[in-house]
C-alpha cells in the first residue's frame, strides 16, 4: 500500500516574499522518495489536491518548497509547525541519476524546488555539478545551490542585482563551450522554458531530463487529465500522463504544443 | 455490532456492497490497487471504452471550479481489444464486479461493442449516452429522445448481457429519457454523468480546456444528481445507479433516500483515494444505527 | 488613472455600468439601502412579481449546497400595484434602472402584467419564463419552445416596453429557446436561471425543502452559466444579460468573455452586501490595466 | 449606513463541550444595539453567513455564545484571539424591554444565549427576574444567570445531576402559582421549545415574546427564505421575514407548522 494520511510538519519558514519551505516527518512505512517525485497535498478550501515535488529527502524528513500562486498554495502558507496535512505519495517518475561526470542543473522560478532536491542527492557522489537558475524577479534559494554546485549562474528577467535575461541565453553559452563536457542535464521551470530548453539540447545533442508540471486531479495515472504528448513509433505520438509516466520526460521523448 | 444486509441486486448484477465507482474516474482499477483493495469495491466501471483506442483531446483537459471540476479527456483508452486482453485478467484477481463503459461515434458501434463483449468475462455493460467531450457522438445521442430509443433497442439486441443506460443531465427532461430506455430493454439506469460547463481563464482570455466546453463533476452538481435521481425513481421500475459530487457517507444516504439501488463514487476518489471504503463502513453504521437490516430497506424510505 | 467607460447600452436600455442585482436577490433594493448606495447599481431587477400578491411556499425554503444554495421561496410578493405604488417611487429616488421582472400563472397574466406596467415608471420588462417553484407557471414555459414563442410574442405584442426574456438552463438546447426570444420580439436575454435541485435531510429523511426540489444557485453553478452564456451568443445578436455564481472580478470577467454585455449578482448579495461596487471597481482597473476604452469591447473578446 | 467589515476578536473561551464565547471590539460607528438582535458571520469555508445573537452587549465589546452544531459553527470556534471575522449587523428586531415589575426568562439549549444577553440588560433597572433553562444534556452558564436573576430553575433531559425532563413543566408549575405575577415572559430555544411555551403561555394568559430561529441567507430581509406564518387579519396569515419583522414575535402573534 501507498501512503496517503496525515503529516506532521515540523518546519515551516519563508523563503522570499511568497515562496516557502515545510519540512514534514517521513512516516515510517514511506518507501523510497527520489528526486524529482511528488506528493498530492490535500488542501482543506479547494476540491482538488496540488502536487508539490519533493525538495530535499533526508532520512526522516521531506522538504517542499512552495510558491504561492492561487488560493491552494495560499492555504498550504498557513500551515505551521506541528500542523498536519494530508498527503499522498511519493508519486510520478523522478529523475534518473545514473553516474555522470558532469552535470549540468537549469531550474527557472519554483522549478529550482525540484531541481535543488536533486542537486543534494547528487552530491552524495562526486558528481560535477554546474548550475544555472533563472527568475521573473528576485531570486531565491541561490545558496542552497552553492552549498553543492560548483558554479551556481543566476539571471532575472527583471531584478538588476543579476545578470539579466533569459536562463536560454546562458544554456546556450555553456553548451557551447568546448570546455565544459556535460553528459546529462536536469530542467524544471514553466513549460515555456522547458520547450526552449529542449530546443537548445537538441541542438547541442545533449540529453535533457525535463520535469513538467500541469494542472492534476488523481495524480496517479487513473483521471486521464495531466497528459502531454510524448513521441510514439516512428511518426505518431501518444498522450502520456505527467503523473504516472512523467513528471520526467526526456528531452527526445516530449513534443510540445505550438 | 449488529450485522446488516449490503448485498444489492440491480436487476441481474449482484454486487456484494452498493458502492461502486464511476467510469472515467477510477482508470482501470490497477491505478487505485496501490491505496486500497479492489475486493472492498462493489463493481467497478472501467474508464469509457471505444472500438478502435483514442488518443483524446489535446491541451489542457482540466479546470477546478468552486467545489468541482470540468474535464475534457475526449475518451482516452487503450480500446476494446486491449481491454479484453489486459484489464478484464488483472480485474478478475479481485472480487468485484466488472462494468465496461461503451462509447460509440455512431450506433453501429455501439453495437458491435456490445457484440464483442457479449462473448467476454465482463458483468454488465454501461451504454454512456451522454459523454459531452465527443462532439460526434455522446451529446446528441443521450439527449435525443428518439435516438436514445433506437441506441438502446439495438444495443438490446446485440448482447444478453446485463444492460446498464447512462443518462446525460444535460435535458429538458429526464424522466423521459429513462422511460424509454427502460422500454426499450435497460436492465438499470445510472445517472448522472458530467453537466456541460465552461471555465475561461482571463488572462489568456481564452477557455480553459482546449476544447471550450467539458463536463462537470464534483459536490457542485450533488443537488442536480439528487433531483433526477428522486424524478426517475418515479419514472421507472428498473434500479437505479446514482451518482454526482458523492464525496462522503452522508451524501450517499441522500442518494440512497433519493431512489438510488446502488451509488457510485466519481470525483471524490482523486481526493480520498480510499473514500469508497470509508463511505462503505459510515453508511453501515448508519444502518445499524436506524435499525435497517439491509441497505435495500435505505431506498427511497423517505418519511411522510 | 486613465478612465474606462463603463456604459452600456442593452438595445435600448442604457446603463451606467453593467452591474446589476439578479431579480430575488436584492428584494425591493431598500432592504440593501443601509448597506450600498443603489444609485452605484447599473440596474436593479425586482423580486419576481405577480399579478395578485403571492403568500409564498410554506415551510423551510433554503438548503444550503457545496458553494450553492437551493431556493423555494415560491414568488412570494405584494403583487403588480403594490410595486407600482410604493416600491417604484422609493427606487426612483436612486439614479439606477429598473427592472420589474415579471411571472404568470398563465399567458394570459404575463400580458395583463407587461400591459400595466406599460404605463408605469420602470425601465425595462423582464420576461420570468423560468421559474421552477411555480408549478403551473415557469417551468413548463421556459422549457418547451412552442410555448416560449407564444409567451413572448404576445408579451411583446401587449407593451412597447425594453423586453428582456429570462431563461432556464433546465433544457437541452438552450441555443434555440433564445433564437425564439429573439425572433418574436425580445429585446435582450438574460441567463441563467436556477438549476432544479434537491437536498435531502437524512436524520429526518425528507427534503429540506418541503417542496421537495427547488432552484439552486451560487458559484456551483457558474461553470453552466458560462458555458450557456458563451452558447447564447453564438445563437442570437440581441445582448446578454449574464448571471449565474457571480461573486468578484474574476467571474464577472469570464462572463463578459463568455459574451454577456452586462451581468447581474445574484447569491453573492447574501454574503457580500457591498459586493456589486466592488466588482465594479475591480472590473474598472482591470480595463484600464488591459488597455480597454470601454467595457463593451470586452464582450466576447477572446484571443485566439 | 449599517455596519458591515471585519471586527477583532478579543477574548475566546469554551463554556462546554461545544459552546464557546467570543467577545469582539465594537466598531465605533455601529449603533445602538439591542438584546434578541443578531449579527450575521461570514464563515470562511461556507457560502453563506451563520446568523448569531448577541449574548452580552457592552459598552465597548459585543459578546456571542455559540453552539458548534454543523461546519459554520466549528469554522467559527476555530477563531482564537486576535483573529478578524466579518460580521455585519446590528439585525433584526430584538425583544421589547418595556418596564415590567416582574418577568421570567426561558431559555432552552443555545437558546439561553440571546437570553442572558437580555437578562443582563434587564438587570440595569430593577425587574424581578426569574429564569427557567433547560438542556439535553449538561447545562452550561447556569451561573451567569444567577448573577443577576432572583432564581434560576434548571432542567435537563438526560443530566442526573439536575432536575430531569422538559423546560415545560416548570413553566406551567411557575404560571399556575398565584403568588408569582408575571408581566411577560421571555423565550428563545428549539422551535417545538416555542411553541410548547407558546401554548403554554396562551393558557395562562401571559404575554410572552418568542425569539425565532431558522436557516438565512441574507439576513436583511431581501431573499424571503427565513420565514414564519404570522397572523394577518382575523382569519389570514402571512409569511413574515424572521431576520427582518423578527426574530422577536409576540407569542400571539406566530402560527407554527403541524
Ligand atoms: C508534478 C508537479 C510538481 C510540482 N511541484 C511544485 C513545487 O515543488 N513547488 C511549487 O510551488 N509548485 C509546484 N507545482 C505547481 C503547483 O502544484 C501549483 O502551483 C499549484 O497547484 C497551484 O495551486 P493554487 O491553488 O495555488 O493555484 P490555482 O488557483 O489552482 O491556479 C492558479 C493558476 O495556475 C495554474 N496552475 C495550477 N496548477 C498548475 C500546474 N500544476 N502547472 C501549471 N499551471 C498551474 C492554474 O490554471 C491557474 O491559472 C508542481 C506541479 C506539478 C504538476
Ligand atoms: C436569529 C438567529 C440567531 C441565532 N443565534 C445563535 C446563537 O446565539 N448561538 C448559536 O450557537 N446559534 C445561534 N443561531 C443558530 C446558528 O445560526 C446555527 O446553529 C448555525 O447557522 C448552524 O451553522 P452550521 O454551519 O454549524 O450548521 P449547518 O451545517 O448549517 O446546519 C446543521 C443543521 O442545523 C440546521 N440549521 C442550520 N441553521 C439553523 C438555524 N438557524 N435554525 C435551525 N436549524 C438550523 C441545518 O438545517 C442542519 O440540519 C441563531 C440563528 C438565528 C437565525
Ligand atoms: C475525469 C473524468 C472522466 C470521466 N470519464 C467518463 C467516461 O469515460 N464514461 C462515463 O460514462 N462517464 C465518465 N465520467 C463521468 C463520471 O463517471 C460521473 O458520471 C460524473 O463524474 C459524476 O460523478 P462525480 O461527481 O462523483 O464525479 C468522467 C468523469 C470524470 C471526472
Ligand atoms: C432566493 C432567490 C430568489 C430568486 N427569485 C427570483 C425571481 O423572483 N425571479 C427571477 O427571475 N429569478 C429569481 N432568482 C434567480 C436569480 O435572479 C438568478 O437568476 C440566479 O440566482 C442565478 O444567479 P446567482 O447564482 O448569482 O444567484 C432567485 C434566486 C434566489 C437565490
Ligand atoms: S492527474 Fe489523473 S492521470 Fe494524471
Ligand atoms: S434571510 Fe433573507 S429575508 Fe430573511
Amino acid at each position: 500500500m501507498k501512503f496517503q494520511g496525515l503529516v506532521k510538519v515540523i518546519q515551516k519558514k519563508f523563503v522570499s516574499d511568497d515562496v516557502f519551505k515545510i519540512v514534514i516527518e517521513k512516516p515510517e512505512h514511506m518507501g523510497e522518495v527520489r528526486p524529482g517525485q511528488f506528493f498530492n497535498f490535500n488542501v482543506e478550501r479547494m476540491l482538488l489536491r496540488r502536487p508539490i515535488s519533493v525538495s530535499a529527502i533526508g532520512e526522516e524528513t521531506l522538504e517542499f518548497t512552495i510558491k504561492i500562486l492561487g488560493k491552494g498554495t495560499k492555504e498550504l502558507s498557513l500551515l505551521k509547525t506541528l500542523d498536519e496535512v494530508d498527503i499522498m505519495g511519493p508519486l510520478g517518475n523522478g529523475f534518473d541519476t545514473l553516474n555522470h561526470k558532469k552535470v549540468l542543473l537549469v531550474g527557472g522560478g519554483i522549478g529550482v524546488a525540484p531541481i535543488k532536491g536533486l542537486g543534494e542527492f547528487l552530491s552524495k557522489d562526486s558528481i560535477e555539478m554546474k548550475t544555472l537558475l533563472g527568475f521573473r524577479d528576485t531570486p531565491y534559494m541561490i545558496d542552497d545551490f552553492k552549498a553543492f554546485s560548483n558554479e551556481v549562474i543566476t539571471v532575472s528577467e527583471n531584478d538588476k542585482d543579476y545578470r539579466l535575461g533569459y536562463i536560454t541565453v546562458p544554456l546556450e553559452e555553456v553548451l557551447a563551450d568546448p570546455k565544459e563536457k556535460i553528459d546529462m542535464i536536469y530542467a524544471c521551470g514553466p513549460l515555456v522554458m522547458l520547450k526552449s530548453v529542449q530546443k537548445i539540447c537538441a541542438q547541442f545533442n545533449t540529453p535533457v531530463q525535463l520535469l513538467m508540471e500541469e494542472k492534476m486531479a488523481c495524480g496517479i495515472g487513473a483521471c486521464l487529465v495531466c497528459t502531454c504528448k510524448t513521441k510514439e513509433g516512428d511518426f505518431g505520438f501518444k498522450h502520456s500522463r505527467m503523473c504516472l509516466e512523467g513528471p520526467m520526460f526526456y528531452g527526445d521523448e516530449v513534443i510540445f504544443d505550438e | 455490532m449488529s450485522s446488516v444486509d449490503m448485498r444489492v441486486d440491480l436487476n441481474g448484477l449482484k454486487l456484494k456492497n452498493p458502492i461502486t465507482v464511476a467510469s472515467g474516474t477510477f482508470g482501470f482499477g490497477r491505478e487505485y490497487a496501490d491505496y486500497i483493495d479492489l475486493s472492498d469495491i462493489g463493481a467497478i466501471s472501467v474508464k469509457g471504452l471505444t472500438l478502435e483506442p483514442r488518443q483524446g483531446n489535446e491541451g489542457i483537459r482540466i479546470a477546478e471550479t468552486p467545489m468541482g471540476m470540468i474535464n475534457s479527456v475526449g475518451l482516452q483508452n487503450p480500446g476494446v481489444e486491449q481491454f479484453i486482453r489486459e484489464e478484464i485478467p488483472f480485474l478478475r484477481q479481485f472480487d468485484t464486479k466488472i462494468i465496461a463503459n461503451i462509447n460509440g461515434n455512431n450506433i453501429d458501434e455501439y453495437c458491435k461493442m456490445a457484440e464483442i463483449l457479449s462473448y467476454e468475462d465482463v458483468d454488465s455493460l454501461e451504454l454512456n449516452i451522454s459523454c459531452p467531450n465527443v462532439k460526434n457522438g455522446g451529446l446528441a445521442f443521450g439527449t435525443n429522445p428518439s435516438v436514445v430509443k433506437e441506441v438502446v433497442s439495438r444495443v438490446r439486441a446485440a448482447s444478453k448481457k446485463h444492460l446498464i443506460v447512462k443518462l446525460s443531465p444535460n435535458v429538458t427532461n429526464i424522466k423521459e429519457i429513462a422511460m424509454i430506455a427502460e422500454q426499450e430493454g435497460a436492465d438499470c439506469i445510472s445517472l448522472i454523468n458530467t453537466l456541460s460547463g465552461m471555465v475561461i481563464d482571463i488572462n489568456k482570455r481564452k477557455p480553459v480546456l482546449k476544447r471550450g466546453s467539458g463536463g462537470l463533476s464534483g459536490p457542485a452538481i450533488k443537488p442536480i444528481a439528487v433531483r433526477m435521481v428522486y424524478d426517475v425513481y418515479d419514472a421507472v421500475k428498473i434500479p437505479i445507479l446514482g451518482m454526482g459530487g458523492i464525496s462522503n457517507s452522508t451524501d450517499a444516504i441522500e442518494f440512497f433516500l433519493a431512489g438510488a439501488n446502488a451509488i457510485a463514487i466519481g470525483t471524490a476518489n482523486f481526493v480520498e483515494p480510499r473514500v469508497t471504503k470509508q463511505i462503505l463502513a459510515d453508511l453501515k453504521s448508519y444502518l445499524i444505527r436506524n435499525n435497517y437490516d439491509s441497505v435495500n430497506e435505505l431506498v427511497r424510505d423517505l418519511s411522510v
